[in-house]
């Protein structure tokens, strides 16, 4: 058998992208500066799909949003990349009111197929505007799913995913992680939204995670593994959240360190904390740790290699709910 | 261009129509019946049915949000008796009672109504765009007030339909104010069309009361963006002679126009009576033809608001909620 | 000594504008319809202050949002008026990102001194538009204070507080309650941000909630007064929000129900529950639960009157708890 | 408005400071020295220099934020290590190195940079309106490029200006791109000056390569909004001969437009150079003055690289930070 290759996140996109396009006519890609491309994952595609299928945007998050809602209604299936994920904020109420709760409100008879596309997360140090991960904000919005992928096999599989899905689905990736590679089949395959993937198994305690921060927990876990078994739950999908693997986990470790990049007050982590409290209560042998963007706004500049989860600050919690 | 007889009488017969619904609205959310709230038509329908009686089926329309779309709605065709039992709260809905007033008739290709001012630009970008890119002949309609077109996204909307030489049809309903507020103490011109133009778009200027006039306007913007000519802006100036809302909270009695100047609109600028005038001086229609054309209007009301009443209360249960967020893998469209 | 007279929230919220535009000249009104008045807390305003302090603003939300930030950096304390809450999502990354993160993110040297206030929530059948809450969006983006009242009397006291704080404030006040009556003395007072209120005591088990809810839960611990001792602690602001009396609470009873009218995914409930995971789990004989809106977008209609949380599930959530 | 001959060498001046500093910007983050990212300003400096040369210390300024407002701070005389330092994440910072490239100074009316294209519109009003409601005759100034410009909210601020006659001046970068989108893809006019005249404002278009033309329309803006006419809308036709900026990750090389033209622009429309043939021509400065003008730039350039380098770096704590969120109940001002 052959060597797997290796892709960087970018041309595991554009892969996705090249293969949902040609098997759906109605797949678009449309966002900002796409084109000549600020990120490499649509290079090629003005030339391989032609300025049909493949368009800037004017830069007008807000009208974005509402142009996709209206295309979608008219049986299209647009893909909208705002860049950096933030940038998309312009468009909250089309995006987190109008288009999450299209379907549900209006008697869920008319289906929106949507994909938004923004790169984010801290350690650019460029500072809030950029870093900002979205998805906390978005998940308290029914009717968005939500997903950011750990690795380019991810990224490819849930990019599919996303686009043959009949909802709006807000894809997340880490701007520190485009050109990273990882392996990649050239066998088409789908990772389904809503299914969380144990990274690593271990049976002392479970870190739920996502993106960027699934290494850092993997390397928690290396570092840790004569003293504490570490099992690393990467979360993939935000919404819908696979609180079944999770339960299972905690079942197995008692005891669980949610890292999550977002600002903590109210976000995916207290989402989950929560809902342990609620449903795995008595699984716990120790109260959940959050580990995650304090609460102030990104600063950015040297901050950046410190405000957002570190391998330290997640090994600490570690031992502070194994203690 | 210029109207035939035909027209005109299918315009006024649906102005008849939509003036009669809006008048069953009222009777509907002033006892109490209504689930959401309702915004008074009044004089102010022409527009709408001009718009709603020249569109085919098949083109995108996204209504003014003032009297919810009824006039668009009777003018197109939709079925009313379900968007009358969606304003209910009742199970016969176009949206299962679900949705409060946000009616939705995908198949008559009105996808829905929202609260947010400033919304129909986009979609309007995004119908149009759709249209064009397979390849058909539909247009996109989307008619707003002035003071949605304050909201930024109207110059959003508008600059990408004109930049991208969309078959979008922008109808702009200026009467001057928004909810209580004078165009003129927040706004810095009086004809919005000037933004249009300046976007590089053809506009016109219609007499919002005139009936015909309307009409005829729609005509030439539906025909211009058909042919692929791109969008078109019609900004007609039109009149409200009433309270923004019935069912909203405005107890302060502060309004800023007078019920005396009102009270002269509804007498000399109710486009029903003006154009009643007109068709009987052109002897397109007599008194008797008229008189049974609101009968029939009056019955038809009576019919949908029985059917709409038939109709249980929706009260879906929490589960059944939690359960519709999303759309299935396979959906069949418009099930 | 004389009754105390009763005011509606409306009547409440105007005297404070009132006294506060009296003793501080930079602060002025600035608001969607506010001078005809959609809600008459604004009633008689701008025959009292003029045109020059009683602005209607244009139908423009991100601008009005804008043109606070830069009228605050410049020294004046907007007060700005969304109408309804929701509408400020068109705001969003005015609001959320660069107003709330400015005096922090430029060093910590310039405040901005900014109100928005709006109304909201579930109960006038008019769906999600209206009804969304905003406060578990707010706290999630650090450097907003947000605040809601539960009686005229916050309602006042707390609008006085916001108009002197230095920071941007939320206030949000609930639709159903503009015309609600209750005491308010006539001597000046403030409601000092950041300080719950015991609204009850009891002994078994604690009501976390705010603004009309406060309500359903003080009816809950009536109709419970025979089986269940119920304290009912109305948070009033959210952020910041008052750990060290709800900690206390919880010592006391040991039992947490939140009653939160907002979106239950990554909510104010959410934040509070993880909080009481990290710092009130020995605290505690029973899981804490949350009776929130349900996960979907507030359809209106007839639902509205059991999508909120109703005295009926807040009632079932005690019962649990105290098993 | 001709401009004198102390004006022209007082943008000259400022033009070459400003031109010094931008490259040594672009020299401390290719060494990797900077902690954010900055948008080279080359060839397209004249209109910032312009704007900052003519604005009073009190008057509100929002620099376009391509060369991260370089020209407009150095030419009204704001401390600019302190801004370097900011940039390069030191102690020293204006914002205390907190900020990455957000630097502000609010005792110059300069209130900082923020990433969000289509801010600087309602702070303008923000600034303006409070310039009216204190009854100062401080005018405000917001500049800006095409691609913000394709923002709604440029549309809102220009309307509540405009409206409210508020002494705003916007000033507009034009130069066709944005990042990597061409105008012409995206937006249905050339001229964008079109859309402010629709909505009631004086315009006029220059050459952004011009210095003294930007001189005199800046002269002329600021002139008629201190004299409480109104606001003023200037259209800057401007180039950008190089990529949009550096330590982005755009790493496709798929420019948008070709490096000889770039090339071909840097020589025949550097603004400098065509600043410099004229005062020469006009016999206004001599060449001896002119190297003492370059080289005076240089030591300076010198001196604040300097000077920001000692600064440590900003590394406060997760404590400190948390701490700093909330401005105190008492402050004070700009402490
Ligand atoms: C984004 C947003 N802001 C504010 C409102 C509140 N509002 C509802 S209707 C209305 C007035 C609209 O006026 P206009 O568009 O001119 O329509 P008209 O009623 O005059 O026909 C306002 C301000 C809203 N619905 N949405
Ligand atoms: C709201 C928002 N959308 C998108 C971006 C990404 N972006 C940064 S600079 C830029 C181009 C701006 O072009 P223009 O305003 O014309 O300035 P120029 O660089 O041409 O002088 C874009 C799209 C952003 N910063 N903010
Ligand atoms: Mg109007
Ligand atoms: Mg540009």
């Amino acid at each position: 058998m052959s060597e797997v290759r290796e892709l960087t996140f970018s041309e595991a996109i554009n892969e996705a992208y090249i293969e949902e396009m040609q098997c759906d006519e109605n797949v678009f890609l449309f966002g900002e500066c796409i084109r000549a491309g600020t990120f490499p994952h649509t290079a090629g595609l003005l030339k391989k799909f032609g300025e049909k299928r493949v368009l800037d945007s004017p830069i007008a998050e807000a009208n974005m949003a509402g142009f996709a809602l209206g295309a979608a209604q008219e049986g299209l299936r647009p893909v909208v990349d705002f860049m950096y994920a933030g940038f998309s904020y312009y468009a909250a109420t089309e995006i987190f009111l109008n288009t999450a709760s299209y379907y549900h409100v209006h008697g869920s008879q008319h289906p929106v197929p949507i994909v938004y596309v923004g790169t984010c997360g801290v350690g650019r140090r460029v500072g809030y505007e950029h870093a900002t991960p979205v998805y906390g904000t978005a998940i308290h919005h029914p009717g968005l799913k939500v997903c950011m992928p750990s690795t380019p096999y991810d990224a490819k599989g849930l990019m599919k995913a996303a686009i043959r899905d009949n909802n709006p689905v807000f894809f997340l990736w880490h701007t520190t992680m485009v050109a990273q590679k990882g392996p990649v089949p050239e066998e088409e395959y789908i990772v389904p939204l809503g299914l969380a993937d144990v990274k690593r198994e271990g049976t002392d305690v479970t870190i739920l995670t996502l993106g960027l921060q699934v290494h850092n927990a993997l390397a928690v876990a290396e570092t840790l593994q004569d003293e504490i078994s570490v099992e690393v739950v990467d979360a993939r999908s935000v919404e819908p959240f696979d609180l079944e693997t999770l339960l299972k986990s905690v079942e197995k470790t008692t005891r669980l360190v949610i890292v999550d990049e977002d600002i903590e007050r109210a976000g995916f982590a207290a989402e989950i904390s929560a809902l342990m409290m609620e449903q795995g209560y008595d699984l716990l042998d120790a109260p959940v740790k959050r580990v995650c963007h304090p609460n102030f706004p990104s600063p950015g500049g040297y901050m950046d290699a410190y405000t957002m989860p570190t391998p330290e600050r997640i090994e600490d919690a570690v031992r502070e709910v194994c203690r | 261009m210029a109207l035939t007889k035909k027209q005109k009488k299918l315009l006024y017969i649906n102005l008849t129509r939509a003036m009669t619904l809006d008048r069953m609205m009222m009777r509907i959310i002033r006892a109490g019946r209504m689930t959401g709230f309702y915004h008074e038509g009044g004089v102010s329908l022409a527009p709408g049915v001009a718009i709603g009686s020249f569109l085919r089926k098949d083109d995108c329309l996204g209504p003014h949000y003032r009297a919810h779309g009824i006039a668009e709605m009777v003018s197109k065709g939709v079925d009313i008796p379900s968007y009358l039992a969606e304003h209910m709260g009742r199970e016969d809905g176009c949206c299962k009672g679900r949705s409060s007033y946000h009616w939705s008739y995908p198949d008559d290709k009105m996808y829905g109504a929202g609260a947010n001012l400033g919304m129909p630009y986009g979609l309007a970008c995004g119908y149009s765009f759709a249209a064009k890119y397979k390849g058909t002949d539909q247009v996109a309609l989307t008619a707003f007030g002035d003071g949605s077109f304050q909201e930024g996204r109207s110059y959003e909307g508008l600059s990408m339909a004109s930049a991208w030489k969309l078959p979008a049809i922008f109808w702009c309903n200026n009467n001057g104010i928004a909810q209580h507020t004078e165009l003129s103490n927040v706004y810095p011109i009086e004809d919005l069309s000037r933004v249009a133009a300046a976007l590089g778009m053809p506009t016109m200027i219609v007499d919002g009361q005139d009936l015909f006039a309307c009409g005829e306007a729609a005509l030439k913007a539906i025909d211009h963006a058909r042919k692929g000519k791109g969008p078109f802006f019609v900004e007609a100036k039109y009149l409200r002679a009433q309270e923004h809302n019935v069912g909203g909270l405005n107890t302060s009695g502060d309004v800023p126009r007078s019920q005396e100047l009102m009270e002269k609109w509804k007498e000399e600028r109710d486009p029903l009576k003006l154009a009643t005038l007109q068709l009987l001086d052109e002897g397109i229609l007599t008194q008797k033809e008229i008189e049974k054309i609101q009968k029939d209007a009056e019955d038809e009301a009576d019919k949908i608001e029985e059917a709409a009443d038939q109709s249980p209360k929706a009260l879906p249960s929490i589960e059944e909620l939690l359960a519709a967020v999303y759309a299935p893998d396979t959906v069949v469209e418009n099930a």
